[in-house]
């Protein structure tokens, strides 16, 4: 049992179901990253942890108390909301202490415990405006202080970044993750954006149209996606993904795909038991930092392949340079140095780390383990 | 909905409380609303005179009702009224709105002059409008007075025109509401839209026609069932101002079913216009309901 | 004020500008004329009405027939003028719009925020509700009245105007809620607030545009009323819609339009008051909501 | 018809759980609210206040006092009538019929009513020979009013004949008077029908048509010709008719605009109001043809059953005031009407007055009394306004004098 377990849970809408046996156990401290495309379930599951919504079947517990069918104010948690939803006719230090005076807390303690999260988020002197005469990230930073200011169990963030302009974003993020590494408090965070997902989190549950499809540390979920959707999800560029056929070649299993000019080119995996799929199709799926120049390769690799290809775009984005070309029939992309030398139109010796190499079952999309 | 035992009281409460809430004022519309219009379905197939009565009487009272010139009058006296009312408030209403909406000095002042009109019932302007509209003592009067002799304006005394004159009341009772309907849509557009709309090189006109007025359509929307609901139910109006007159060239469906139920003690009649009316205004109102209420899902 | 007006005010010209600004008085003067001509003849004796020209100015200015509408007028066989209706009208008229538009308030709140199945179909009913022809709940209402035993009274005349009133109230403010953030709800849920602590505490503060239009709304109808008020309530507790017909509208008597004009005004004094009042927050508050559909 | 009972005596058994409220007193619907008006009823009011009975006022003006019988609907169905009602002819009918009505037979026997109370109006306060209601007055409602100033000019005297009368107008409108002063308005319209229609077909026309409906009465010849009459009498109004209150069109005979006005006795008091004297600025005499004959309305109180004995008293109170020489007498003379009671001198009536009242006794002994069907006296509201849209529509010009007689029947048919 952890602190906060989801148990096979479902949620239906009459006869539609939209989350299909959701089964996560999170631990005390831990930081839950939600991530999925819109419509895959994130929110509702976390409306459900925070009993905004009802649970189908099923059972949400924390602390080992089963939450179902209990008020969202009787669970002891906080959830900042994309919107962050402050009260427009309060001020800021009502906002944030609206949900204390809701518990029935003495004023002295309010005042006190308002004084201490707004100095810890540095909005002392905001306190006596409305949210309407707020800054983008100071509105933030009052939904957090309205979430930390009740010291709950279990803080629930939705979407709370999406509003703010990408350099605030970024910013806040580390505040957030700074947050969390001193306060210690268990977070269960929804967000579509995959990179705020692998920053912040201990943990991923990667979700789709109602699934979990895969549940892991970010190391994890990055190195050893489960399966094509949970691949090209996570990460950016996304990952390449084409079609490849298996070949023995002395011995050990080679991916044969057809390059830029239509030939055939052969790379060696670093999995041996893909030799079960000898003279098979599958996908095969490498990130595009595992194609680079061989100047940058990975030197602790034991498998760096040489591949030679016809360099389509360049795109230098200042710390990389990204090289898009046709491979496996597909449009990949590469990711190079800045400072490479190549240049669109010629031939180019890509180094490719076959150990982070990746294949999947093309019928059942999922990955085949080693 | 399978639930663990655990739910407390409060949270059972909180589900509840919405329903409990609603309920007395649903049981209210329920009975004082739909229990009443069944009961009026049910008279207009009774031999109800003066007062309700519970003879059946089948489709008599209907086939009556058709044979009446007086309903023919009324029926075709609110398919005029009705589509030019609504049609002259909403450009009225559109146009002074555009005009108010040009930074013009005096808005202030002027917004209450045109909206006051719906705050007086037919009741206190009545006896003003008659007199305004009647050409021995009103606006033709006063026009010979000045000097204008070939003025005429007798509308009111035309069997043929007098429900025009109603439509004239009417439009000036109401246009400045629909005005304030207007303004309010005018005001809430994205400002956005409209500089993306002048850097097309979009003229005023055109600003207007292509991008303006198709973004009312709420407005739009709202206006037409405020006013189709003021056109079915006028009766003051028409009381006020012509009494149903000249013969009974203004009577309109709510005139005669007061008229049929309460003056001629032929309720079973009145019911039966009433039913009818019903029936019109839900033909109106139910597919706008439905595409309204259905939209917002 | 919309950057296009402000565009458009300097770009439609010195001769599109003196057309409009032409177009908006001639319709000023179109909707001043019948109140001018009521005030014009309320001040006139009665021998310069039944000679003379609607239109002109008084020649001998009086007050008495507003004295005499107000406070001596004949309405019943009590030469009482409008006076005592006047105050029978506020009685009713104000618990009337307050409970009125509080279960408006209320119900829209529950149709936007509380949404359960079937919660279109309820406001469907409501909604079409507006439309029912009044004349034809006479009868069964009276009966109901009757049953409850406050047929006659002010309470029954109250009864029957929150009945019919909402069905507007509940449309105004679900179209407003539906418009008001569903994340502040469930925030103020979390934070602990219950049903009614919400309601009070996080919608209502923000309802102020949405309330002056249908106060606005409920108060002029209301007030307007003469069909329920001379039905239900005649007598001591009637209305002043009733008074004023009684006033005006004797059919075998002598008819002194002056004190006629008079009572008009007066009776319609409290809804003037209350468009020229709030009339700037009308517009404001159908902005924020009520036109949205 | 058990149904029908069932509801009769529901409704009875609603007018009697009328509360106890009023116990001392009456409460009193009417629709005399003009100052005249209220003050004649005021002096009713000052009697019974004098007997210790207390008044409440109920005045619901509009309409001819129909918006005074919607409300009194509503109360009746609500359980709580009115203890007093002024009604006009078929409603005091209607009303007995459904049992709601008090018996005033007691009082009406010791007052001997039957005796001084014209038969053509017993009918209407009788019902299944029991006394439900007390008359207050009688308006007669074929009156032609007249300016004398005019008359004297064009050198006419009061025509005593329906080409007289003619002529009379032609005279008029040759001088730029307006002959005939008319409100467009249906009740108006149908009130100089009535006397039209006397006039051609006299009383056995006016039985048949009016009181009998008999459609070869309404569909006849004597119809058509009364039809024909009213289109030469739109010959003789002004354009500006339509929609005229019936004081605005006195109002012209009053100054000298217009000759003549058809129209019942009420129209005396603008007379009387703007300082006029019956016989000498303004003259009244009978339509022309319809001389000897008396179409009338008449005022009434009915009584509405009641429980507690306190109330009942006080009606009977009421009603035996209503009957009061002394109340006749101050009512009618303000109201212009004559007394419902035959037995009562014509001292204090003004010329109009006392030959009001000398014709009505002649009319009641030689069977010229007919109730007006103008004003709900000859037949049920139903066909009485069915035969209203008829009139209204032909004095329009929506049909000529034989359609219109023939829609007549229609409409008749359609009514009952």
């Amino acid at each position: 049992m952890g602190f906060l377990d989801i148990n096979n849970v479902t949620k239906s809408y009459g006869a539609v179901e939209v989350l299909h046996k959701v089964d996560i156990n999170v631990e005390e401290g831990e930081f839950l990253v939600l991530v999925g495309p819109s419509g895959c379930g994130k929110s509702t599951l976390l409306n459900m942890i925070a009993g905004l919504e009802g649970i189908t079947s099923g059972e949400i517990s924390i602390k080992d108390r089963v939450m179902n069918g209990v008020h969202p104010s009787k669970r002891n948690i906080a959830m900042v909301f994309q919107s962050y939803a402050l009260y427009p006719n309060m001020s800021v230090g009502k906002n944030i202490t609206f949900g204390l005076e809701m518990h029935g807390t003495p004023k002295e303690e309010r005042e006190k415990a308002l004084k201490d999260v707004a100095s810890l988020l540095q909005i002392d002197h905001l306190l006596d405006r409305k949210p309407g005469q707020l800054s983008g990230g100071q509105r933030q930073r009052v939904a957090m202080g309205r979430a930390l200011v009740r010291d709950p169990d279990v803080f629930l963030f939705d979407e709370p970044l999406s509003n703010l302009d990408a350099k605030l974003r970024v910013d806040m993020r580390t505040e957030i993750k700074k947050l969390h590494q001193n306060l210690k408090t268990t977070v269960v965070y929804v967000t579509h954006d995959q990179i705020e997902a692998m920053t912040l989190s201990t943990r991923i549950a990667v979700m789709y149209d109602g699934y979990v499809q895969q549940l892991g540390t970010p190391k994890e979920i990055y190195d050893t996606p489960e399966n094509v959707f949970v691949a090209t999800f996570m990460g950016s560029p996304a990952m390449n993904v084409m079609p490849a056929t298996v070949e023995m070649i002395e011995g050990a299993p080679h991916a044969k795909i057809s390059d830029s000019e239509g030939n055939h080119v052969t790379l060696a995996f670093a999995q041996d038991n893909l030799a079960d799929w000898a003279g098979k199709e599958i996908l095969l799926g490498i990130r595009p930092e595992a194609i680079t120049d061989p100047e940058a390769a990975d030197r602790d690799s034991n498998r760096i392949e040489k591949l030679a290809n016809r360099v389509g775009v360049t795109e230098p984005s200042g710390a990389d340079t990204f090289v898009t070309m046709t491979l496996g029939g597909k449009d990949i992309i590469a990711r190079m140095r800045a400072d490479t030398t190549v240049a669109a139109g010629e031939m180019f010796d890509f180094a490719v780390n076959m150990e982070k190499a990746v294949a999947f079952d093309p019928k059942t999309e999922a990955r085949i383990k080693p | 909905m399978a639930r663990a035992a655990s739910v407390d009281m409060r949270t059972r409460m909180q589900e509840l409380l919405p329903k409990i809430v609603l309920a007395p004022s649903f049981a209210l519309v329920l009975l004082f609303v739909y229990g009443f219009i069944a009961f009026t379905i049910y008279l207009s197939f009774t031999d109800s005179r003066m007062l309700p009565s519970y003879g059946w009487e089948g489709w008599t009272n209907y086939s009556k009702l058709f044979r009446i010139r007086e309903w023919d009058t009324a029926i075709t006296n609110l398919a005029i009224f009705a589509s030019l009312y609504i049609v002259i408030c909403t450009i009225i209403g559109l146009m002074l709105a555009i005009f108010l909406d040009q930074k013009i000095r005096g808005e202030g002042l002027l917004r209450p002059i045109f909206l006051y009109p719906m705050a007086l019932s037919f009741i206190v302007t009545g006896t003003a409008w008659k007199w305004f509209l009647d050409p021995g003592i009103g606006i033709e009067n006063t026009m010979h007075l000045w000097g204008w002799e070939s003025f005429e304006f007798g509308w009111i005394k035309d069997r043929n025109m007098a429900i025009y004159t109603i439509v004239i009341a009417a439009v000036w009772q109401s246009s400045g509401f629909v005005m304030a309907m207007f303004l309010a849509g005018l005001r809430g557009i994205d400002n956005e839209i409209l500089k993306a709309a002048q850097m097309d090189g979009a003229s005023n006109w055109q600003l207007y026609r292509r991008i303006i007025i198709p973004l009312l359509r709420p407005a739009f929307l709202s206006a037409f069932v405020i006013l189709s609901h003021l056109a079915i139910k006028s009766y003051d109006l028409v009381i006020a101002l012509t009494g149903g007159g000249p013969g009974n060239a203004t009577a309109v469906p709510a005139t005669f079913m007061y008229s049929y139920t309460f003056t001629r003690n032929q309720m079973g009649i009145g019911a039966a216009s009433a039913v009818i009316m019903l029936m019109t205004i839900a033909a109106i109102m139910v597919p706008y309901l439905y595409a309204e209420l259905r939209e917002k899902k | 004020m919309s950057v296009a007006s402000q565009d458009n005010a300097a770009s439609v010209g010195r001769v599109g500008r003196t057309f409009v600004y032409l177009t908006l008085l001639l319709f000023a003067l179109f909707y001043l004329l019948p109140f001018f001509i009521m005030l014009v003849n309320s001040l006139k004796p009665l021998g310069e009405i039944t000679g003379g020209n609607m239109i002109a100015l008084p020649q001998d200015w009086t007050i008495a027939p507003w004295l005499s509408a107000w406070s001596t007028a004949q309405i019943g066989v009590e030469p009482t003028g409008l006076k005592p209706y006047f105050w029978n009208s506020i009685r009713m008229v104000v618990p009337a719009v307050v409970i009125c538009t509080m279960i408006g308030a209320l119900n829209g709140y529950v149709l936007t925020k509380w949404r359960f199945r079937g919660d279109t179909i309820v406001f469907g009913l409501m909604l079409f509700s507006c439309f029912i022809p009044f004349q034809i709940v006479l009868i069964p209402m009276a009966r109901i009245l009757g049953i409850l035993e406050i047929s006659g009274t002010t309470a029954g005349l109250v009864l029957v105007h929150v009945v019919y009133g909402i069905g507007f109230a509940t449309l105004y403010y679900r179209n407003y809620y539906a418009a008001f953030p569903t994340e502040l709800v469930r925030a103020a849920q979390i934070d602990g607030a219950g049903f009614f602590q919400i309601f009070y505490r996080i919608l209502l503060p923000s309802s102020g545009p949405i309330t002056v239009v249908c106060v606005i709304w409920l108060f002029t109808n209301i007030w307007n009323d003469f069909l329920f008020g001379a039905s239900f309530a005649s007598g001591d507790a009637a209305p002043m819609t009733v008074a004023l017909n009684n006033l005006v509208n004797s059919s075998t008597g002598v008819r002194e339009y002056n004190v006629h004009f008079a009572g008009a005004i007066l009776a319609a004094l409290p809804t003037l008051l209350v468009y020229i009042v709030a009339g700037r927050f009308f517009v404001r508050g159908l902005m924020a909501g009520s036109v949205k559909g | 018809m058990t149904i029908k009972n069932t509801l009769k005596a529901s409704v009875a058994v609603l007018a009697l759980s009328s509360a106890a409220a009023h116990a001392e007193g009456v409460e009193v619907l009417h629709w005399w609210t003009s100052g005249g008006e209220a003050a004649a009823l005021n002096v009713l009011k000052g009697d019974l206040e004098g007997q210790g009975i207390d008044w409440t006022d109920m005045p619901v003006a509009g309409g001819g006092g129909s918006d005074a019988m919607t409300v009194l609907r509503a109360r009746v169905t609500a359980g709580d009538p009115p203890t007093a009602v002024q009604m006009l002819g078929f409603a005091i009918q209607d009303w007995a019929a459904e049992g709601a009505l008090a018996d005033l037979n007691g009082l009406a026997a010791e007052q001997k009513w039957d005796d001084v109370v014209p038969a053509a109006l017993q009918n209407f306060s009788k019902h299944d020979g029991s006394w439900v209601s007390a008359p207050v007055n009688v308006h007669s409602t074929n009156w032609v009013w007249a300016n004398s100033a005019i008359m004297a000019e064009l050198d006419l005297e009061q025509p005593g004949s329906w080409d007289e009368f003619v002529a009379a107008m032609e005279a008029a409108q040759a001088a730029g008077y307006v002959a005939l002063a008319h409100g467009g308005q249906a009740w108006q319209e149908a009130t100089v029908f009535d006397s039209i229609a006397m006039g051609v077909g006299g009383p056995e026309f006016y039985q048949a048509a009016f009181v009998d409906l008999d459609p070869e009465a309404l569909g006849g010849a004597q119809m058509v010709e009364a039809f024909q009459r009213m289109e030469t009498l739109r010959g003789f109004v002004d354009d500006n008719f339509s929609g005229r209150d019936w004081n605005l069109a006195s109002a012209m005979v009053v100054n000298g605009e217009a000759l003549f006005q058809i129209m019942g006795d009420w129209a005396k008091g603008e007379f009387v109001n703007a300082g006029q004297t019956a016989g000498e600025e303004f003259q009244c005499f009978r339509v022309p043809g319809s001389e000897g004959t008396v179409t009338f309305n008449s005022d009434q109180f009915a009584m509405f059953n009641v429980t507690d004995t306190a109330a009942m008293d006080a009606q009977v109170t009421m009603a035996s005031s209503v009957m009061s020489p002394s109340f006749q007498v101050a009512f009618n003379t303000v109201k212009g009407s004559v007394p419902a009671r035959t037995d009562i001198s014509d001292a204090e009536f003004d010329a109009c007055g006392k030959l009001g009242m000398a014709q009505l006794a002649d009319a009641a002994a030689s069977g010229g009394l007919f109730g007006s069907m103008a004003h709900g006296h000859a037949n049920p509201p139903a066909v009485q306004n069915a035969m209203y849209d008829v009139i209204t529509a032909h004095f329009n010009g929506e049909y000529d004098a034989e359609t219109a007689a023939a829609e007549m029947v229609t409409a008749v048919e359609l009514a009952q």
